[in-house]
């Protein structure tokens, strides 16, 4: 079971995605180059987090439209799973593999911290190891973490299933407080309608080791290595 | 040779973090009677050959890369020099 | 350019440079002399900028290098294989630690955003150009009162400018510190710090070895920005620079972090034979000083460098401080595949000259030969200068106030509430969130305790870092106060588990061509040689930055200190924040004990220099704390040995705002409330809020006391049983008189609320 | 009632990192004869009250708040209604 990790210029979550992959999953994992097109053979590929192109024009606007991004396209239309965390959340909504945009930040500046979220949704190959409404405390670091999707993109999230984890007080309760960045519903991650496709801006791979604040994180990538045996 | 100026404006539907931040920052320095503010984005480009259908060219840069259609709106400008 | 012929070109026919101009430029009569006498005739136009620039304080070091020499390792370099970008700090396993400070004051104060976010891109450029990985960022930041509108831009805008650069770049910023004083309102302080992991083996220098060899220009396109920062930088601020602000620097982090995996990608292939970024003076610096170190020279063809705009003249090519570009020296026949790596990462990437043996640094502006200087005269003649010190006259005035007569207050909860709100002391939540600092993955205390910790991948042991220094302490007496300021960056250090093992400077004062300045500059720089050798830190880099000063005011002294230290077991790492109801709670102490007192004898003087005198009565006065570094260095030890063995649950150093703020801090972090009782024989004022050196308040399970007993008994440390963890409330009781009653929340949210609710008094600009 | 329209671009001596990034990537989406690539800001102000030194007081607030004058250029429209 073979992991990809695509590169971007400046994307800087690629070590640590892949990493993690290597120490806390010990699968295979490969560098995806963002020119390269050759994806398959890859049983799950990590868009990861940090800044692609410097986050300029809009987060994840630029790499959107690389080769790799169409190569992945086809890839997940054929049912290959993709994860996008942050920076590779926003990617895939630029790309039209998930509804709705990543915006500017309520407050309007950059939030690094541990955050609570409940997961909605365990029926996913990004989430069967976790209960729905576990509450798991990860990082965020953004600056453009806010989602929005008009109202008729929001409804078929809701009623499918898509939503896969929202921002909620460590209670696990979904509060207009938890919400670290204005997020439409709380919203802190998501599915396509097909289930295949995953993005979310905390960062699961970063907390893999109760070392390192928390070891939540490893649900969510065991749920993917899991799901492929 | 033809500069343009692409207009960008998050779509008016849409709450503007940022332009709120500038609104309560005026009222802050004692500026009344601000009904509003939005920040938006101008990207300026200069292209050496304005000859054929510039205006698709540039519709078709905005729709590709400088616009996200989900939130924002724009509009254009072609100064041919 | 014929740079593959003889080179029989020189410069003839110049003449002499208008006394305006070079003194604009800052040379001075005699400076210009000796400039002419090297060369034998009179330098160009591009010759005197470049002199002007290397031989400017922030490059040349003319008034702080004869004084640098009191740091053992700078000595050692300067006489021996040279100076390099960072220092490297052993940490076994065949692994290293590059480390460095330096500061961005002045033009933070013009463009704080900008500037800020260039001076992090600078500090991570002089650890990836040794072939380190960059694994962490520190800052320490110093602004005037948050009252006044244009400190709260200034400081709103730097830390947005730090956050810009480095959460882009994806190095972690795991740590700093940041303090408010009037004394910074015209010149803020904005020191950033950065390091990276390196193998021994690996190391990377700043050299031209190998005439022949091809010099490249690495990254960024050159622009007109910045020229002339490095003399900017050795000037006091006045209105005039005002007009110098066009020279701002724009910093690109994206195009950053592809240089850092490009350099470090060639790097490995090793066939660079020497690298060197470009930071103040850019081209002319990294040729002069990396021939100068190999005794050859470099000769360059300026119109090879890829510009930004046309028209740029040789000067300004020579002088500009565009930022993310590097210079490199590869083996000849090699460059191909170097080139390639960079093509690979889109980092343009030119050959612009070669190495010569003459040991002369040869500038053509095509055909035409600009500039023709021997490399040492511009890296390692500049002329220093032994200047003047005299103790400040108002010194022995504040030293001896007397503070006999101040009264006590009535409401010692209102006191502590109002310390917690003081800036300097409350939660920086604030600003720590603006900075991406779990990035790779590997901090392990966040923010918010006493030293960051980070794990180092594959290995058991870890690593420790901190800021640290209290202006305040340097201003009343320099000398101690940088003592205290590596005291309490080590014990900053030991209370996360870790041994100190080196540090770095950067050396904030004012105008050194004053005596007052002089002298605290170099009061400061022998406290801090002395200090850190003791504390097994020795100071492996560093940074000067001088003329801190408006015509109103200059600012404390402010010799900021980031310190490293290893952990041997990560996860054996402690935090500051109490654990558990029930705990012990215990004061170590590295001061004595006169028979029969749970507390330390105190006198009304260890209120001196204190943030509870400046806040409370509005004096800065007195003596710093006394300092005893040898009864300092035990209580570090014991605390260090009780952490490695699991003993200790949570410690948190006293400093800023004495015991009562510390023990709120610990309090808050873990929202859990604390029953203390202490007795002294001083008034409840000094015993709260004295900010009396070598203490550190941990919590210990009931069970392990007496192991903690034991090791603190055989480091020869008192050990003061205060009380227990427990409640809602934090209760301190002296002398059977409860002084202190307040509920944790409360604390937490004057503590917490204070910055947010200062810049909220302001908003945003775009 | 007035509607203000403010335009903010970098100064055109300072490296626009923004601009060469969209630059780079509509050359590699094959536009070719790009020769440059700015992006700045609109802030679109609405205002109340149009009476009195208007533009005086959008001047003020440019250089109070909206523009940083070391780093970049701004002009504005009012467009009364
Ligand atoms: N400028 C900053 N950048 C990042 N972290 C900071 C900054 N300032 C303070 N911090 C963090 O906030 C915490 C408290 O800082 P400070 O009040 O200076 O602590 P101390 O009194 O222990 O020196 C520390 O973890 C410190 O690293
Ligand atoms: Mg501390």
């Amino acid at each position: 079971m073979k992991f990809g990790v695509v590169q971007f210029p400046g994307s800087n979550g690629d070590q640590d995605a892949y990493n993690a992959v290597c120490d806390v999953l010990k699968q295979p994992v490969e560098y995806i180059w963002h020119k390269s097109t050759a994806v398959d053979g890859f049983d799950c590929i990590i868009i990861p987090g940090g800044a692609s192109y410097g986050d300029y024009l809009r987060p994840g606007a630029v790499a959107s439209l690389s080769p790799v991004i169409d190569a992945i396209r086809g890839y997940a239309d054929q049912g290959g799973r993709v994860i996008g965390i942050g920076n590779g959340f926003q990617i895939l909504c630029e790309a039209g593999l998930l509804p709705g945009a990543l915006m500017t930040n309520s407050n309007v500046r950059f939030k690094c911290s541990y955050i609570s979220v409940r997961v909605e949704n365990n029926f996913s190959d990004f989430s069967h190891k976790c209960t729905v409404g576990q509450t798991l405390s990860l990082p965020i670091e953004d600056y453009q973490g806010s989602y929005y999707c008009n109202a008729d993109e929001l409804k078929p999230l809701e009623s499918e299933n898509s939503i896969l984890l929202r921002y909620c007080d460590k209670s696990g309760k979904v509060t207009y407080d938890a919400n670290p960045n204005g997020s439409a519903l709380n919203i802190a991650g998501i599915l396509n309608e097909a289930g295949n496709v995953a993005g979310m801006m905390p960062h699961p791979e970063r907390a893999v080791d109760d070392i390192l604040g928390s070891a939540d994180g490893v649900l969510i990538l065991k749920s993917i290595a899991q799901r492929l045996d | 040779m033809a500069k343009v100026n692409v207009y960008v404006t998050l779509k008016p539907e849409l709450l503007d973090a940022q332009g709120k931040v500038v609104q309560g920052a005026l009222e802050n320095l004692g500026y009344t009677g601000i009904e509003g503010v939005r920040v938006g984005k101008i990207v300026e480009i200069e292209i050496a050959d304005a000859a054929g259908n510039i205006e698709g060219k540039i519709d078709e840069i905005c729709r590709k890369l400088l616009v996200n259609p989900n939130t924002e709106d724009y509009r254009f400008e072609i100064e041919k020099g | 350019m014929k740079i593959n012929d003889e080179d029989t070109m020189s410069i003839t026919d110049t003449k002499p440079i208008k006394p305006e101009v070079y003194k604009e430029m800052g040379l001075n009569d005699a400076e210009y002399k000796a400039i002419t006498e090297t060369l034998g005739r009179h330098p160009t136009y591009t010759e005197v900028g470049m002199y002007a620039v290397m031989w400017s304080e922030h490059c040349g070091y003319k008034y702080s290098r004869p004084i640098l020499r009191l740091f053992k390792k700078y000595r050692e370099a300067i006489d021996g294989a040279g100076l390099e970008n960072a220092g490297i700090i052993d940490i076994g396993d065949g692994l290293g630690i590059a480390m460095k400070i330096e500061s961005h004051n002045h033009p933070s104060a013009v463009e704080p955003f900008q500037s800020a976010a260039t001076g992090v891109g600078g500090m991570l450029r002089d650890i990836f150009t040794m072939g380190a990985r960059p694994i962490a960022c520190l800052n320490s930041l110093r602004f005037g009162p948050l009252d006044d509108a244009r400190n709260r831009y200034l400081f709103e805008q730097a830390v947005a400018g730090i956050g810009f650069y480095g959460n882009v770049v994806g190095v972690p910023t795991v740590g700093g510190e940041v303090y408010f004083d009037e004394c910074y309102s015209g010149n803020c302080l904005v020191n950033a710090m950065a390091l990276g992991v390196i193998r021994h083996d690996s190391v990377a220098y700043a050299r031209a070895d190998g005439p022949g060899n091809p010099v490249l220009i690495i990254g960024s396109h050159t622009g007109r920005d910045g020229i002339h920062g490095a003399t900017f930088a050795s000037v006091e601020l006045s209105e005039e620079s005002e007009s110098k602000k066009s020279n701002v620097q724009m910093g690109d982090p994206f195009a950053e972090s592809a240089l850092i995996e490009a350099t470090l990608e060639a790097l490995e292939t090793g066939y660079v034979v020497g690298i060197q970024d470009m930071g103040a003076a850019g081209i002319t610096c990294s040729t002069c000083e990396t021939s100068a170190k190999s005794d050859t020279g470099i000769r360059i063809d300026i119109r090879k460098v890829p510009v930004r705009e046309t028209g740029m003249t040789p000067y300004e090519i020579m002088l500009s401080e565009s930022q993310e570009r590097m210079l490199a020296i590869v083996e000849k026949g090699k460059e191909d595949e170097i080139i390639a790596i960079f093509k690979k990462w889109e980092v343009p990437v030119e050959i612009i000259g070669e190495v010569t043996d003459d040991e002369l640094v040869h500038v053509y502006d095509g055909d035409e030969l600009v500039a023709q200087v021997p490399s040492k005269s511009l890296a390692e003649d500049a002329p220093t200068y032994d200047l003047e010190g005299r103790e400040p006259d108002y010194l022995a005035g504040l030293n001896n106030y007397d503070l006999s007569g101040l009264a006590e207050p009535d409401d010692y909860n209102d006191v502590l509430m109002r310390l917690l709100e003081v800036p300097s002391i409350a939660s920086k939540q604030w600003v720590y969130e603006q900075f991406d600092h779990t990035a790779l993955g590997n901090t392990v205390v966040l923010p918010g305790s006493d030293a960051a910790v980070l794990r180092i991948r594959g290995l058991k042991k870890g690593i420790a870092v901190v800021t640290d220094c209290n202006g305040r302490y340097c201003y009343l007496d320099p000398f101690a106060g940088a003592q205290i300021a590596i005291a309490e960056a080590a014990r900053n250090l030991a209370c996360s588990g870790a041994r100190p093992v080196g540090a770095t400077d950067c050396l904030n004062f004012g105008n050194p061509e004053k005596p007052d300045g002089f002298w605290q500059f170099k009061r400061a720089v022998e406290g801090l040689a002395e200090a850190c050798e003791f504390f097994d830190a020795p100071i492996v880099s560093g940074n000067v930055s001088l003329y801190n000063e408006t015509p109103q005011m200059a600012i404390y002294p402010t010799p900021t200190i980031g310190m490293l230290g290893i952990i041997e077991d990560v996860n054996k790492r402690c935090s500051s924040e109490f654990k558990a109801a029930g705990d012990i709670v215990v004061l170590l102490s590295g001061v004595r004990f006169d028979e029969g007192e749970s507390l330390p004898v105190c006198e009304r003087e260890s209120l001196g220099g204190s943030e509870y005198l400046n806040t409370i009565h509005g004096i800065v006065a007195g003596r710093p704390p006394a300092l005893d570094m040898d009864r300092e260095k035990r209580v570090h030890k014991a605390l260090i040995k009780a952490i490695s063995q699991g003993l200790i649950k949570s410690a948190h150093d006293c400093s800023d705002g004495g015991l009562a703020v510390a023990l709120a801090e610990s309090c808050i972090a873990g929202g859990l409330g604390a029953d203390i009782t202490i007795s002294a024989n001083c008034g409840p004022s000094a015993a709260l809020f004295a900010e009396t050196q070598s203490r550190v308040i941990v919590s210990v399970a009931a069970e392990n006391l007496g192991l903690l007993r034991e090791i603190v008994d055989e480091c020869r440390v008192e050990c003061t049983v205060m009380g227990t963890t427990g409640g809602e409330v934090m209760k301190i009781t002296i002398n059977d008189v409860e002084v202190v009653n307040v509920g944790v929340e409360e604390l937490d949210s004057c503590w917490r609320n204070a910055i947010p609710g200062k810049m909220a008094e302001t908003g945003v600009g775009c």
